[in-house]
């Protein structure tokens, strides 16, 4: 039930942030509440007993949540990370700071349900759902350009998944499965033709590719970043709401092995692009945020090449660095958004030799920039290790181009630490306020519990991904109409 | 007697006839007239399917017969209505050309 | 073929439109020397109640007898679904029109006594079981909507509007009368059943396809598909909001039954052509519609291409009667009749005196203006762009499945990029409303009939969005959907 | 003992506990309080160390499992730590010399108002590099070889307001990276080859490949190229110099001491896989000598007090690399033992003088000061003859066991193991050259700048008691290593167990005595040859030979990194625009465009709503027209 609540929470939550948004004390309160909340329901998900309920028995859709595998671990470090966004979301806008703080718990939830939902249908509802608090926060908080950003943003993310739902539908209508649930569509779907995988995997991939972002599919992502609300909490939730991932890890994957195999290799190759690609593009940005996005976009690019990689490790890594990167991404965000409201810029230039004057604001600020590049020891190290080696297992050459992003982000990451901290100082600025600090600190303390002990979480998540390679060792030895795999054999079986 | 087809075909000019009156006329009261006509065409044909049906059996006919009244009148109703709108319009702007009819559009 | 005696009279199945027809007789009387509109419509709301009300305790428990006068007149479950989306449909029309009448001067007593009798003419289109029966109802629907279209007298577009619906429609209704006649001489009756008996196996003619085609073109105008659409978006601008409000729900429930029946029962013994010319037309209507309403600047224009898109998806549902189109369908324009209704009752009081004022620019900063209406029109629009957890959505999946396990996998992808489009330009209302400055005072009018039909509309579109099996279920219960299969 | 020996794993926490304490308390600290803070943490390091050192050598290796890193599957990764004969040795020189260079600093930055923040840093390198050495599989090396890159960053970058420095330490960041590059891959491929990372087991399991299997090759050199980023060896070694902006102990101790030898450590430990890859190790070998030599001249022609001991570093670590490439293990880390000392101890003692003239670092500015500052000076001149390898002090028997280990080792033989020899054998000169070049201009002759002169004076004794001590340490440790033929070896044999094995061609006890008797001459020639130019020549040698071709060639280091600039830098820096570009200009409006056709097509189809009623019916009757043809065809074909 537990993974329920933690859906239900946000919602009420948001509702009653809406209701209050006559005070700003009260709209705060909410805002920590909720997010203190959804993080306490959070600890308790992992193993929870899940829940399901006919949603449209018509047509075989159950609302039908687990809190098995992945799942939880990703919902834990989206909590973790909302309540400090939720905080700047509520004390740093200036205008609308209920809605702002609404539809951030709002895209929570929605998230929360991705994660969650086992069946098909309900995965996608949340998928889709989660698109308008995002488009609103751009559109109503962003700055000059964002009505471009927005409808950029909607045409990308609206007709990849369009064309997924066609994919899901045909899913079920061509493999005859009972329902939606996860469960009846792995012992149905992989009996189909190879072809008819590969087409249908290809229409979930277009959805999952602009949500990844792979290249070229990215520039929405660019744009969302550069225009969303200064103060960084939206694109914190621009970071979270990265699913592509997640999308083929826990569905498109294991649903559909054999056309996995057949098409892996390609977005294999486009991931590995995209990880240098956004990591070269993001060396020479002078905008703060773009310069983010261009990073993040390289880590999704890795993120890709263990997903394609198909080798357990590099699968299990893949979505570790997902959960991750959720951290350093989100925590650069708000320390740009700091910086914005100390200088009122995100041009690079307008900086420099802060560590004179703000020595704690710049320690933290190093941290980050070092979980970002991925240093051992810190929170993206582990995934991006794991996705890489697991891809170099079954395709070397991919994964050794991709690992060359490891060099340019050294290389981003110390110019951008630099060109901000480093040098004659150019105005002396002021060091972290308390609250500042209170923002900062679930960061850095997250950013060290996935760096040093990842073996718990790990294991969560393996405990999917063996699906994941399970379903497609079957593939090797299928033979059309033979169920690829049992029931008993997986987790949350029981429906 | 003469055989269906040929009502059928008359019926058939008929139509195509007020089909063409429509797309040529400009007056609203033409235009009208030429889908009295069609319906008529219809009612024609009708009436010889009935009669031909009568051979199967009485209530085929019967179907087709009453169906020819229904018809009349529907056509009679679409007259009272549609000289209702016409005069309304009439009175506002002294035309029936159904080309005036054409501000709103795109 | 042998025929039950053709005076079997079920009452009950005959009870929710003879309900309406009485309602409309009354209220007309009671018009007539009654000045206040307002009490007028609480009576015709009372008659759409009575008949909502025959028509449930029937839905309760279906009689032994599916239908009377010899399958002419439906009582089955489709007959009553459909009767409920229109008497819906209806009553939130009711509603909107309460205080607008008044407020834009359209207030004349035979207002709701024509919309009563429009009501009732869809509701017999629903329930017809012979070509006759169902001409009579698509008569009795339309006539009243082209003198309500004209309501707004000595306002030219108002006129122009009646006029091009008049004679586009009769001109409609002739070829499907004709058409009629092809099919009655291919087969010998006009009962669904009896055609599709007779037809079964026979030799097939040119005219009896011809038949098929021109029926399917006369229906196809009513339910405003393309090529036979155009009349939709002039019509739409020029007639009074509330009047719109009322026929872009009931005429496309009246006229997709119809068209479900005869898809569904005739078409199967015709040439298979046909649904292939059927998917063409589905097709072009999903592009024009989708495409057109991109281009426009008033809101009214919008929904009303718009409304040409959502007959191509419930064109969708058409193609797939043996697969759970026609649930789909029905599910499809619950949610339509809810969110549209929505939309317009919106659109409403967005309106000045002169039903002025749906351009784009006058929603521009609604969201801090007004914003419990923004965000009301915010759902709506949403819900019809397809965007879960709405009630739009639910009955897209339920569409889109049907088509898809038809086996139209081309036309299906068409619908899904066209709906990419279609959400593009429902957004833009709402960025308009939110991203925007406004420029002009926001509208003040206030309305609590129109609110109320407003909040029903939001309730049902997020109650069938959250729990869509309530209504679906109560659709594809066990027993047959049409009577005869 | 076992549980004694676990105990050591604490040495890198406690490292820790003292960086953690002065970077979040540092700045409210009075007085030396950080500096004695940092030093205490070492300093129980140093005990621990010594503790695991009595116990491995009492009871053997010991193997320490916290817990899992990574599991995936067959992927399964441990937190532990390995301590055995060679990790306990490194602990012992990092803890041991970096005590030493803590309690150093306290004098040094003396009043730096970043004094906590330095030994904060301080700290937190001895922690990673403890961990490096400690590590039990290959990615927890990882996690400290990154940190010591990373500390070693902040620290080079130190007095940051000047961003030449803060540069330097970039560049030294990003180098690194490439060598991590190289480790990376090398760990992806060792999984694919071995599927674990194991360091014990990867060792273990090499000898079942095939001698010289191509795989083991790959491996060997992608770890060769790490090692390369780490230790500043070809073509990785640009950043070494620049490194020097750090404070000078910094430079003693992570420049000099331990973290630039990480790379011979890491070989060391792979050695099974060296062993077994020989064309892996001889290029190993070449890369080192090659480096050596190249270092060794460009030490020559550098003015800079630091660049010169940092160019000597570079060349110092070839000696070590190409010792662990051919094979003689121990010979390499007995030169990283004996290295870290008299390296450290120059170093200390060129910031002392650097201390005294306030900031000046150019020798030609100097001169005399041994006069003025007398513990320094010895000092230096210990050091300075230790590393020249003058006999019976340490430099020597390393340098001399290194050498005899290129003449003889055997796999080295089909890959030029003479002309390696003879090229070492060179360096060595060089070695002595460059080496009294620097004591004589430094500490020697007559000052060439009064004003300096003036200023110089002896350091406190917090920072000269240090020098004495590595000093004695210079001159005694060698002796650890005595050349086997003539006394028992100690820490060959200490090391043997730990040891991948390498066949040796063993030479005659005439041989052995030649060449120790050769790297005496070769010494005493180039420090000869030093005194000529120097003493003799009096310098107008000096300037004389000063703008041959070489010479420039060694002032210009050989050019290397303006080459780099313009092979690497500047196209790097081209291609990232390009990238952004494309992508701002190509692949976004790209997109956008191909989205801009839809709205077009709707104008068209608007321009089809003309109003004309007639226009509307004339539409309609086309579609029934079309329908009714279709059917007439349908028919007249049915």
């Amino acid at each position: 039930m537990i993974s329920l609540y933690v859906i239900l929470l946000p919602v009420l939550m948001a509702l009653l942030a809406i209701l209050a948004r006559g005070s700003a004390p009260l709209v705060r309160g909410l805002a920590f509440l909720g997010g203190i909340g959804t993080f306490a329901l959070a600890l308790f998900l992992a193993g929870s007993e899940g829940f399901n309920a006919a949603w449209l028995p018509g047509i075989g859709v159950n609302f039908a949540l687990d809190a098995t595998g992945a799942g939880p671990v990703l919902v834990l470090v989206a909590a973790l990370v909302m309540i400090p966004t939720l905080l700047v979301a509520a004390s740093r806008v200036e205008k609308g700071a209920a809605g702002f703080v609404a539809l951030l718990l709002l895209a929570q939830a929605g998230l929360n349900g991705i994660f969650l939902s086992k069946d098909l249908i309900v995965f996608y509802i949340f998928w889709e759902a989660t698109l308008i608090p995002g488009l609103l926060l751009l559109g109503i908080y962003g700055g000059d350009r964002r009505r471009q950003a927005t409808l950029k943003y909607l045409v990308y993310a609206v007709a990849g998944s369009f064309l997924m739902l066609i994919s899901i539908l045909a899913l079920k209508a061509l493999s005859g499965a009972a329902s939606f649930h996860i469960t009846e569509l792995m012992i149905a779907t992989p009996a189909l033709s190879a072809a008819t995988q590969t087409w249908l995997f290809v229409g979930m991939a277009v959805g999952m590719m602009v949500k990844l972002p792979l290249w070229p599919l990215h520039s929405w992502l660019i744009d969302l970043n550069e225009q969303n609300h200064p103060s960084g909490a939206a694109d914190v939730l621009g970071s979270l709401y990265k699913v592509g991932a997640f999308g083929f890890f826990a569905w498109a994957l294991p649903l559909l092995p054999a056309g996995a195999e057949r098409v892996a290799p390609y977005l294999l190759a486009l991931a590995a692009v995209t990880a240098v690609y956004g990591a070269l593009a993001a060396i020479s940005q002078d905008h703060l945020k773009r310069f983010l996005a261009y990073g993040s976009l390289s880590h999704m690019g890795i993120i890709g090449v263990g997903l394609f990689g198909l080798h357990l490790a590099g699968l299990s890594g893949a979505i570790y660095f997902l959960a991750a990167q959720m951290l350093s991404t989100g925590g650069l965000f708000l320390v740009a958004g700091m910086l914005y409201h100390r200088r009122r810029s995100f041009s690079v230039k307008d900086y420099g030799g802060l560590a004179k004057s703000a020595p704690a604001f710049a320690a933290v600020s190093l941290f980050l920039i070092f979980a970002y590049i991925g240093v051992p020891g810190l929170s993206n190290f582990p995934g991006e290790f794991m996705a890489l080696l697991g891809a170099f297992q079954t395709s070397p050459w991919p994964a050794a181009f991709a690992t060359l992003a490891v060099i340019a982000a050294g290389v981003y990451g110390v110019n951008l630490f630099q060109r901000l901290f480093q040098g004659t100082t150019t105005v002396p600025t002021t060091d972290l306020s308390p609250l500042e600090l209170y923002v900062l600190v679930p960061f850095v303390a997250g950013v060290l519990w996935l760096g040093i002990s990842p073996a718990p979480q790990l294991r969560q998540i393996e405990q999917q991904a063996s699906l994941v390679t399970l379903q497609l060792e079957r593939v090797v030895e299928a033979q059309p109409g033979v169920p690829a795999v049992t029931l008993a054999e997986l987790p949350g079986g029981e429906r | 007697m003469v055989q269906t087809e040929y009502y059928v075909a008359l019926s058939a000019i008929l139509f195509a006839l007020g089909g063409i009156g429509v797309l040529t006329r400009r007056s609203a009261i033409m235009l009208f007239l030429s889908i009295e006509l069609m319906l008529n065409a219809a009612n024609l044909a009708i009436i010889a399917y009935a009669r031909q049906w009568s051979a199967v059996g009485a209530q085929h006919a019967l179907d087709g017969q009453a169906a020819a009244f229904i018809v009349l009148a529907i056509a009679a109703a679409e007259v009272a209505v549609g000289l209702g709108i016409l005069v309304a319009i009439f009175r506002n702007r002294v035309s029936t050309d159904v080309d005036e009819l054409s501000e709103v559009r795109l | 073929m042998t025929f039950p005696p053709v005076l079997d009279v079920d009452w009950s199945a005959l009870a929710p439109a003879l309900a309406l027809l009485v309602t409309a007789a009354v209220t007309l009387f009671f018009a007539l020397f009654h000045k206040d509109s307002r009490h007028v419509a609480i009576t015709a709301l009372i008659g759409v109640v009575t008949a909502f009300l025959f028509a449930l305790a029937r839905f309760l428990e279906p009689g032994e007898q599916v239908a009377s006068f010899g399958l002419r007149y439906y009582g089955d479950t489709m007959a009553l679904a459909f009767t409920f989306i229109i008497l819906l449909g209806t009553a939130l029309a009711i509603l909107v029109s309460y205080d607008q009448l008044k407020r834009q001067d359209l207030d004349r007593p035979e207002y709701y006594p024509l919309m009563l009798l429009s009501a009732l003419g869809a509701v017999i289109m629903a329930s017809s079981g012979d070509l006759i029966t169902l001409v009579l109802g698509l008569e009795i629907m339309s006539l009243p909507v082209y003198v309500l279209s004209a309501w707004r007298t000595r306002d030219r577009q108002s006129e122009e509007a009646g006029m091009k619906y008049f004679l586009l429609g009769a001109f409609g209704s002739a070829m499907l009368i004709y058409g009629i006649a092809l099919l009655y001489g291919a087969g010998g009756t006009f009962v669904f059943e009896g055609l599709a008996q007779s037809l079964a196996g026979g030799q097939l003619t040119v005219l009896a396809t011809l038949g098929g085609a021109l029926v399917l073109v006369g229906l196809g105008f009513k339910a405003s598909m393309a090529p036979f659409h155009q009349w939709a978006p002039d019509v739409y601008t020029g007639a009074p909001t509330p009047v719109v409000t009322f026929m872009s729900v009931v005429i496309k429930v009246g006229a997709f039954a119809a068209l479900l029946r005869v898809v569904a029962v005739v078409f199967p013994q015709l040439s298979p052509w046909l649904i292939t010319a059927l998917a063409v037309i589905v097709a072009a209507t999903l592009i024009i519609g989708n495409l057109s309403a991109l281009m426009q600047r008033g809101v009214k224009r919008i929904l009303a291409y718009s409304a040409v898109a959502h007959a191509g998806y419930l064109g969708l549902a058409l193609l797939a009667p043996d697969h759970g189109g026609i649930p789909a369908a029905a599910f499809y324009l619950t949610a339509y009749a809810l969110m549209n209704a929505g939309a317009f009752a919106v659109l409403s009081l967005m309106t000045d005196a002169n039903d002025r004022g749906d351009d784009l620019d006058r929603f521009a900063g609604l969201g801090a203006k007004r914003p419990w209406l923004a965000a009301t029109l915010t759902f709506f629009l949403l819900s019809l762009g397809g965007i879960p957890p709405l009630a739009g959505f639910a009955g897209k999946v339920l569409v889109f499945q049907a088509v898809i396990e038809a086996g139209w996998y081309w036309l299906a992808v068409l619908g899904i990029l066209t709906s990419v489009v279609a959400l593009v330009y429902y957004f833009r209302i709402i960025a308009y409303m939110y991203f925007r400055e406004s420029e002009y005072e926001a509208p003040s009018t206030r309305s609590t009939a129109t609110n109320v039909a407003i909040a029903v509309a939001l309730v049902g579109t997020l109650l069938f969005g959250l729990f869509p099996g309530l209504w679906h279920d109560l659709l594809n219960v066990g027993q047959t959907f049409i009577a005869g299969f | 003992m076992n549980d004694l020996v676990q105990l050591a794993s604490l040495a890198p926490l406690l490292a820790l506990a003292g960086a953690i304490i002065n970077g979040l308390f540092g700045r409210s600290l009075r007085g030396n309080a950080p500096g004695v803070i940092a030093s205490l943490a070492v300093a129980a390091g140093f005990v621990l160390s010594l503790i695991a050192f009595l116990g491995v050598r009492a009871g053997g290796a010991v193997r320490v499992r916290f817990g899992d890193f990574l599991v995936a599957g067959d992927l399964n990764i441990g937190l532990g730590f390995h301590f055995d004969q060679l990790s306990v040795l490194m602990m012992l020189i990092i803890t041991g010399v970096g005590l030493l260079i803590h309690i150093y600093s306290i004098g040094y930055m003396q009043g730096d108002d970043g004094f906590s923040r330095y030994f904060a840093q301080l700290n937190l390198f001895v922690a990673a590099m403890l961990v490096l050495v400690m590590a039990d599989s290959f990615p927890l090396m990882f996690v400290g070889w990154e940190g010591v890159g990373v500390c070693s960053f902040l620290l080079i970058g130190f007095w940051y307001k000047d961003l030449k420095n803060a540069s330097a330490g970039r560049k030294a960041f990003i180098v690194n990276r490439v060598g991590d590059f190289g480790f990376l891959l090398a760990m992806f491929l060792t999984f694919k080859a071995f599927g674990t990372l194991d360091i014990q087991a990867v060792n273990a399991a090499a000898p079942s490949f095939a001698y010289g299997a191509a795989i083991l090759t790959g491996i060997g050199l992608l770890y060769l190229l790490a090692a390369a980023g780490k230790s500043a060896q070809l073509p990785l070694h640009t950043w070494l110099p620049d490194a020097m902006a750090g404070p000078t102990p910094v430079s003693a101790l992570i420049h000099a001491a331990t973290m630039v030898t990480a790379g011979v450590y890491l070989i060391a430990r792979t050695g099974g896989i060296f062993a077994n890859a020989p064309s892996a190790a001889a290029t190993v070998v070449w890369v080192a000598v090659l480096t050596a030599l190249m270092a060794a001249i460009v030490a020559i022609g550098q003015t800079d007090i630091k660049k010169i001991l940092a160019w000597s570093t570079i060349s110092q670590v070839g000696f070590m690399v190409a010792a662990v490439g051919a094979g003689a293990y121990w010979a390499g880390i007995f030169h990283v033992l004996t290295h870290a000392f008299f390296k450290a101890l120059l170093f200390l003692g060129a910031g002392s003088v650097i201390h005294a003239l306030g900031g000046e670092q150019d020798v030609r500015k100097m001169g005399g000061l041994g006069r003025k500052m007398r513990v320094t000076g010895t000092t230096s001149l210990i050091a300075t003859l230790a590393i020249a390898g003058v006999p019976f002090l340490s430099g020597y028997f390393s340098k001399d066991a290194i050498l005899g280990a290129l003449l003889t080792s055997s796999p080295l033989g089909n890959y030029g193991g003479q002309i390696l020899f003879a090229l070492l054998m060179v360096t060595a000169g060089i070695t002595a050259f460059y080496m009294f070049r620097w004591y004589y201009l430094v500490f020697a002759g007559e000052p060439r700048s009064s004003a300096e002169y003036e200023r110089a004076h002896e350091s406190p004794a917090v920072m000269t008691v240090p020098l004495g001590i590595l000093a004695v340490g210079s001159v005694l440790i060698g002796y650890v290593g005595l050349p086997a033929f003539l006394a028992p070896n100690a820490i060959q044999e200490w090391l043997a167990p730990v040891m991948a094995h390498v066949d040796f061609d063993h030479l005659n006890t005439s041989a052995e005595w030649m060449l120790l008797l050769g790297s005496v001459l070769v010494a005493a020639v180039g420090l000869g040859l030093g005194y000529w130019v120097y003493v003799i020549g009096s310098g107008e040698l000096a300037k004389r030979i000063g703008n041959t071709p070489l010479a420039n060639a060694s002032r210009g280091a050989f050019g290397i990194d303006r080459l780099y600039r313009g092979l690497f830098t500047e196209p790097g820096e081209g291609l990232a625009e390009g990238v952004a570009s494309l992508d701002r200009d190509v692949v976004d409006r790209g997109l956008t465009g191909v989205s801009g056709a839809v709205p077009l097509l709707g104008r068209l189809l608007v321009l089809l709503q003309s109003g004309y009623v007639r226009a509307y019916a004339f539409a309609m009757v086309l579609g029934v027209l079309a329908l009714a043809v279709v059917a007439a065809l349908i028919g007249v074909l049915a």
